[in-house]
C-alpha cells in the first residue's frame, strides 16, 4: 500500500470540497478557497466542470490560480464574457448554476452566512467585507456548497448578521421564504463534513477526517451539534492532489498556509 | 460639444467635472480601476463625496484615508484576494463620526446601476428575502408583480453625480472600447449625470468604427476624454498590463496602519503632479506587469 | 449533455425540440433570420405554434400561409423596406376563425424576452400611456414604484417553449458568436425552454475561446447545434452574405396572391429536402450576395 | 438667378424633412423616408448628425441607402452596435434621442399616429404593421419630426387607433400622461408644414410649398385645420439636393416615386 501524502487539514479540506463536485457542473465560484477547490476539480476528476465567476468569466480555464475572482487570467481562453448584468440576472437568477461554492466567516447552526460585521452593524467590532454575490449566489444555486475553518467564532449558534441565508432564517424556511436553489447542502471544514438535515433545517455532522473525534468536531461549534448515528469516512489526499495544490495551484501559499 | 474639446488632461477633467458634495463612481471590477482618477481627486482635496462602487478597492480606501468621503455606498469592502481594506474599516469601527454606509449585494448593485442607466426609478430582482440587509437599508424594498402577484426585491435607481470609467481604447468624442471583464462601466455612463472616459489609448474614430460590436460606451454621454496609459495600475487592463498583485498584497501592512498611509499618500499622491510622475517612479513596472500578446482573430463586417 | 450529441441536422433539430402547440421565437432583428428552420417546421407540419418576434417577417408569414401557427405575438409585422406581409394580413383581415393576435410596441417585445431571460416575471417601462395598446392587450398592465410612487408600464415575462437563434459561428457546444445587429437572440436563448442554435460556421472551441466577449449566447443554454450556411438567406448574416432585397421585393406579389404563394411553398418549401437543395436550386446567389470583406482587427487577451 | 431644378412634391417633401435636422444631433430614425430625409441631412448641412436606428446601429454611416432600419450597410463602419435592449432602454428611454423621426400611416388633428389598424381592431380592414418602436420613440425623444403625403384618409380628424400619442391623445395632455419629450412639433407633408400649437394641442399649418394654397392643403386633411396668420414660405429644394436624392441616395426608386 502507498503510503498516504503528508497534508494539512486545510489541504483535506479543500481536496474534500473539491470532491463534491461532478464533472460538467455549472459552477458559480466564489472568491478564497472555493476558488482554489474548483481549480483543483478541473485539474482532477472534472475537466469539464463550467466554472462561472461573478466578474463575468463563463468557462474559465484560468493558467495560473486566479488571485481574485477578477483576475485577467480568468478571461483568457474563457468562453465567454458576460455582463454583470446577465450574469446575475441571465445565468444566476436565470436558474442556470447548479452549485454555488462560498467561503463564510461564520456560519451558524441553519447555515446562514454572516460576512457583514462581528458586534453591532452600526458600530461593528469587525466589519467584514459584506455579501458580494454571495447572499443571491445562496438563494439561486441549485445547491450550495460552504468551505471553511472550524471554530467556535466561526460556526456561532446564530450569526451576528445573516448576510447570506441557509436553511432556515430567523425562523423561515427557504419554502417559506421563496428561494429556488436547496441552499448549503454542505459545508465542508477542516475536521469533516457537515450537512444539511431537510426537516429540522440544521447542519449535523455527517463525515470526520481521518485522526479527528466527533468531540473535537463539537468543541469547535458554537452550538450542540447532532452528530449522525454513522459518519461517513473521509478518504485522505492523494499525493497527487497535494502536488498539485502546493505546486501547481496554489505555490505562492495565497490560500493555503504552510 | 466638440469632439476636440472633450480631450483634456486628468486634472483639467477633475476640476471641471467632480465637485464637493458629488456622488462618484470610479467603475471597474477588479479590471480597469482608475487608480488616476482617484489619486488626482486626492490632490484636489475634494471633500464630501459620496463614493459608490460594487467593490470599493483600494482606491477607494485611499480616498476614504485622505477625507475624501463623506459616504460609501457599495455591495463589497475588501481587498480582493488580499484582505481588508483598513481605511475604511477604521472609518466604520471608530471614526467619530463613522463613515456613512450603505450596503447592498453585487447584485443590488448592479441592478441599481441598471436602473439608473435605463432611468427607470427601481428594478425588481429575486434577492434579498431572509436576510438582514432590508434591516439596515431602508433603500431595499419591494414590488408586487402585476401579473403573477410575487413579491420581489426592489433596489432604487443610482444615478451618479459623475462616472469616471477606465477603459482600454477611445476615440477624442469619447467613443469606448473594452474587452475583458466588463465591470458595470455601460451602466455606470449611461446612469452619471457626467461622464470621464480615461483611456489606455486615444484612437481615430475609423479604429472604433471598424469594430462597431466592440463599443461598450457611445462618445454621445461622454463629457471629457483622458488620455492615461496605466492610469489603472495597480488594478489592470486586459491586452495592456496585468494586476499588481504585489501591491495588493502590500497594501495590508500599509492600509493597517495609519501613519504608515497617510506617509504613502504623502509620497505617492500629494508628493507626485500626475499619473507620469507615478509612472517614472517605478522604471521596472512596465517590464514585470506588460501583458503577453493573446491575439484574438478579426471578423469581417462586410456585406 | 455532452457537446458532441448536440450537433444534429435541421431535420433532426425540429423534430426533436418543435412540437405541436408549441410557442417558438425563430429570433432575429432582419439579420440572421433562420428562414431554413421556418422552412423545415413547414415541411414536417406543425401545426397550432405561437409566434413570436418583433418583426414576423416574411418567414412568419410563409409560416402562417403553410397554417402553422394559431397566434402571433409582435410588434411590427410587415415586409420590412417593401410593403405587407399578406398571409398575415389575410389572417387577421379575412380568416375565419382569425389569427389570435397579442401585439407590443418593440420596447415592449424587448422587454417580454428580457423579463423571461432573467427570470422574471414582469418588466417596467415608460410606456403606453395614451396609447389605444393596452385596451386591446391585457397583458400591457402599470406597476407603482415603491420608491418615488410613479406608475410605469409593466409586460410579462415571455419565455417561449423553443427559441431558434441563427449566429454566424458556434462551437459544438452551442457556445455561439455573433457581431453585427444582435437583435433579441441573447435574450431569446435565455428565456426559452429549448435553444436550437442554428451557425453559418461550426468552429472548433479554441476559436471561440480566442475571442470570448464575442460570446453572445453561452452552449449551456443550448440544446441543438445545426451547421447551415446560409441558412439565414434571404435574410442576411454580417460577413456572409447581404440581405437578398430582390426577394423581399417580390414576395409582395407572391404574399398578395394566395395561389401563388401555395406554388410558391410547394416549390421552394414541400419540394425540397432541405436547405441544402435550396441553395442548388439558385446557382447564382452566392455570387450575388456574398459579402464583401471589411476585416476588424483582432485585439489582446493576453496579461 | 439659377433656375430651380424640377422637383416632385415627395421630393421637396423630403428635402423639408431634411433641413428640420441641426448638425450634430442625435436622431432616432424610423423607416421609409425618414431614413431618406436623415441620410439627406446627412449628405448635406448636417455631416455630424449622429444617426440611431431601433436595430441598435449607432453613428451609422451608410455607404448605400439602407432599404430596412436593419440593414447590414448600417453596421459597417457605425459607432456602436447597441443590443436592442440597451437602444430602447438607456440610448431612448434614458433620454438621450433629440429629435425622433417617424413616418405615419394615418395622423390626426392632435398628431397621434395609427399605423395599427384601419377599422375595427379585431376584424381590421386593412392591418397595418403596428407600433414597432413608433410608440416609444413617440413618448421619449426630446422632439419628434413626422413625415407624410397629405390625403383625407391619411390626416383623419380622429385616428381610428393611436398606436403612438402626439400633443393630446382621448383627451389627455402629454404632461398629464408623464411623456418626457415635446411631441410631434412638426409633420412635414407633400403641401406644407404642420406645427404644434402647444396651447390647443392641434396641429395647425405653419408654412406652405410653392404653388400650394392653404385651402389646396385643408381640402387634403379630415379635419376645419387652423391655417396661421402669417404663413413661412419653402424654398424649393436646390439643384444639388435633387440630384443628391435621384443618383446617390435612392437611385432604385425605393422610397421616391418617379
Amino acid at each position: 500500500m502507498v503510503a498516504a501524502a503528508p497534508y494539512t487539514p486545510q489541504e483535506l479540506m479543500t481536496v474534500v470540497a473539491a470532491r463534491e463536485l461532478r464533472d460538467g457542473e455549472v459552477v458559480f465560484v466564489g472568491i478564497g478557497l472555493p476558488n482554489l477547490a474548483c481549480n483543483l476539480a478541473r485539474a482532477t476528476h472534472a475537466p469539464n466542470l463550467v466554472l462561472i465567476y461573478e466578474s463575468g468569466a463563463v468557462g474559465a480555464v484560468p493558467e495560473r490560480l486566479p488571485v481574485s475572482i477578477g483576475d485577467p487570467a480568468l478571461v483568457t481562453g474563457a468562453l465567454m464574457v458576460a455582463s454583470m448584468a446577465d450574469t446575475f440576472q441571465c445565468l444566476l437568477q436565470g436558474g442556470r448554476i447548479e452549485v454555488g461554492f462560498l467561503g463564510g466567516a461564520q456560519v451558524d447552526r441553519h447555515g446562514n452566512i454572516n460576512t457583514t460585521a462581528i458586534g453591532d452593524y452600526a458600530r461593528p467590532r469587525v466589519r467584514l467585507p459584506g455579501s458580494g454575490g454571495a447572499t443571491e449566489i445562496a438563494i439561486h444555486a441549485r445547491r450550495t456548497l460552504v468551505v471553511g475553518a472550524l471554530s467556535p467564532r466561526a460556526f456561532p449558534a446564530e450569526v451576528d448578521f445573516i448576510t447570506t441565508p441557509g436553511l432556515r432564517s430567523r425562523g423561515r424556511t427557504r419554502r417559506e421564504l421563496g428561494h429556488p436553489g436547496a441552499g448549503p447542502v454542505r459545508v465542508i471544514t477542516d475536521g469533516g463534513v457537515l450537512e444539511a438535515n431537510a426537516g429540522s433545517g440544521e447542519l449535523e455532522l455527517a463525515a470526520l477526517f481521518p485522526g479527528v473525534t466527533a468531540d473535537g468536531v463539537r468543541e469547535r461549534v458554537g452550538w450542540p451539534l447532532v452528530v449522525r448515528a454513522s459518519l461517513q469516512p473521509v478518504a485522505p489526499p492523494s499525493a497527487e492532489d497535494v502536488r498539485l495544490l502546493r505546486d501547481v495551484l496554489d505555490p505562492g501559499r495565497l490560500f493555503l498556509k504552510r | 460639444m466638440t469632439a476636440s474639446g472633450k480631450v483634456v488632461s486628468m486634472r483639467e477633467a477633475i476640476a471641471a467635472h467632480v465637485r464637493d458634495g458629488d456622488s462618484v463612481v470610479i467603475d471597474g471590477f477588479t479590471h480597469l480601476i482608475c487608480f488616476a482618477a482617484g489619486h488626482e481627486i486626492i490632490r484636489q482635496g475634494r471633500r464630501d463625496l459620496t463614493l459608490c462602487r460594487l467593490t470599493p478597492d483600494l482606491v477607494y480606501d485611499q480616498m476614504i484615508a485622505a477625507g475624501c468621503a463623506r459616504k460609501l455606498v457599495f455591495s463589497w469592502a475588501g481587498n480582493p484576494g488580499a484582505g481588508s481594506l483598513f481605511a475604511f474599516r477604521r472609518a466604520v469601527e471608530v471614526s467619530d463620526p463613522p463613515l456613512e454606509i450603505e450596503e447592498y449585494s453585487h447584485f443590488g448593485m448592479v441592478a441599481r446601476l441598471a436602473a439608473g442607466a435605463a432611468n427607470l426609478p427601481f428594478w425588481p430582482l429575486r434577492d434579498y428575502a431572509g436576510t438582514d440587509l432590508p434591516a439596515v437599508n431602508p433603500q431595499i424594498r419591494t414590488v408586487t408583480c402585476p401579473f403573477t402577484g410575487e413579491q420581489l426585491a426592489a433596489v432604487p435607481a443610482l444615478n451618479p453625480d459623475v462616472a469616471i470609467v477606465h477603459v482600454q481604447r477611445a476615440d477624442a468624442s469619447g467613443n469606448a472600447q473594452v474587452w475583458g471583464l466588463l465591470g458595470t462601466q455601460k451602466e455606470a455612463a449611461f446612469a452619471a449625470r457626467r461622464v470621464i472616459v480615461v483611456c489606455e489609448e486615444l484612437v481615430t474614430e475609423e479604429v472604433i468604427r471598424a469594430d462597431p460590436n466592440r463599443t461598450l460606451i457611445p462618445g454621445l454621454v461622454v463629457h471629457a476624454v483622458v488620455r492615461e496609459p496605466w492610469g489603472a495600475h495597480p488594478s489592470y487592463a486586459q491586452g495592456f498590463y496585468d494586476r499588481d498583485n504585489d501591491f495588493y498584497v502590500a497594501w495590508e501592512a500599509i492600509g493597517r496602519d495609519e501613519r504608515r498611509l497617510r506617509g504613502w499618500l504623502d509620497e505617492w499622491v500629494f508628493g507626485l503632479p500626475d499619473r507620469a510622475a507615478y509612472l517614472a517612479k517605478q522604471p521596472g513596472l512596465r517590464e514585470r506587469l506588460a501583458a503577453d500578446v493573446r491575439m484574438a482573430a478579426g471578423v469581417n463586417y462586410g456585406f
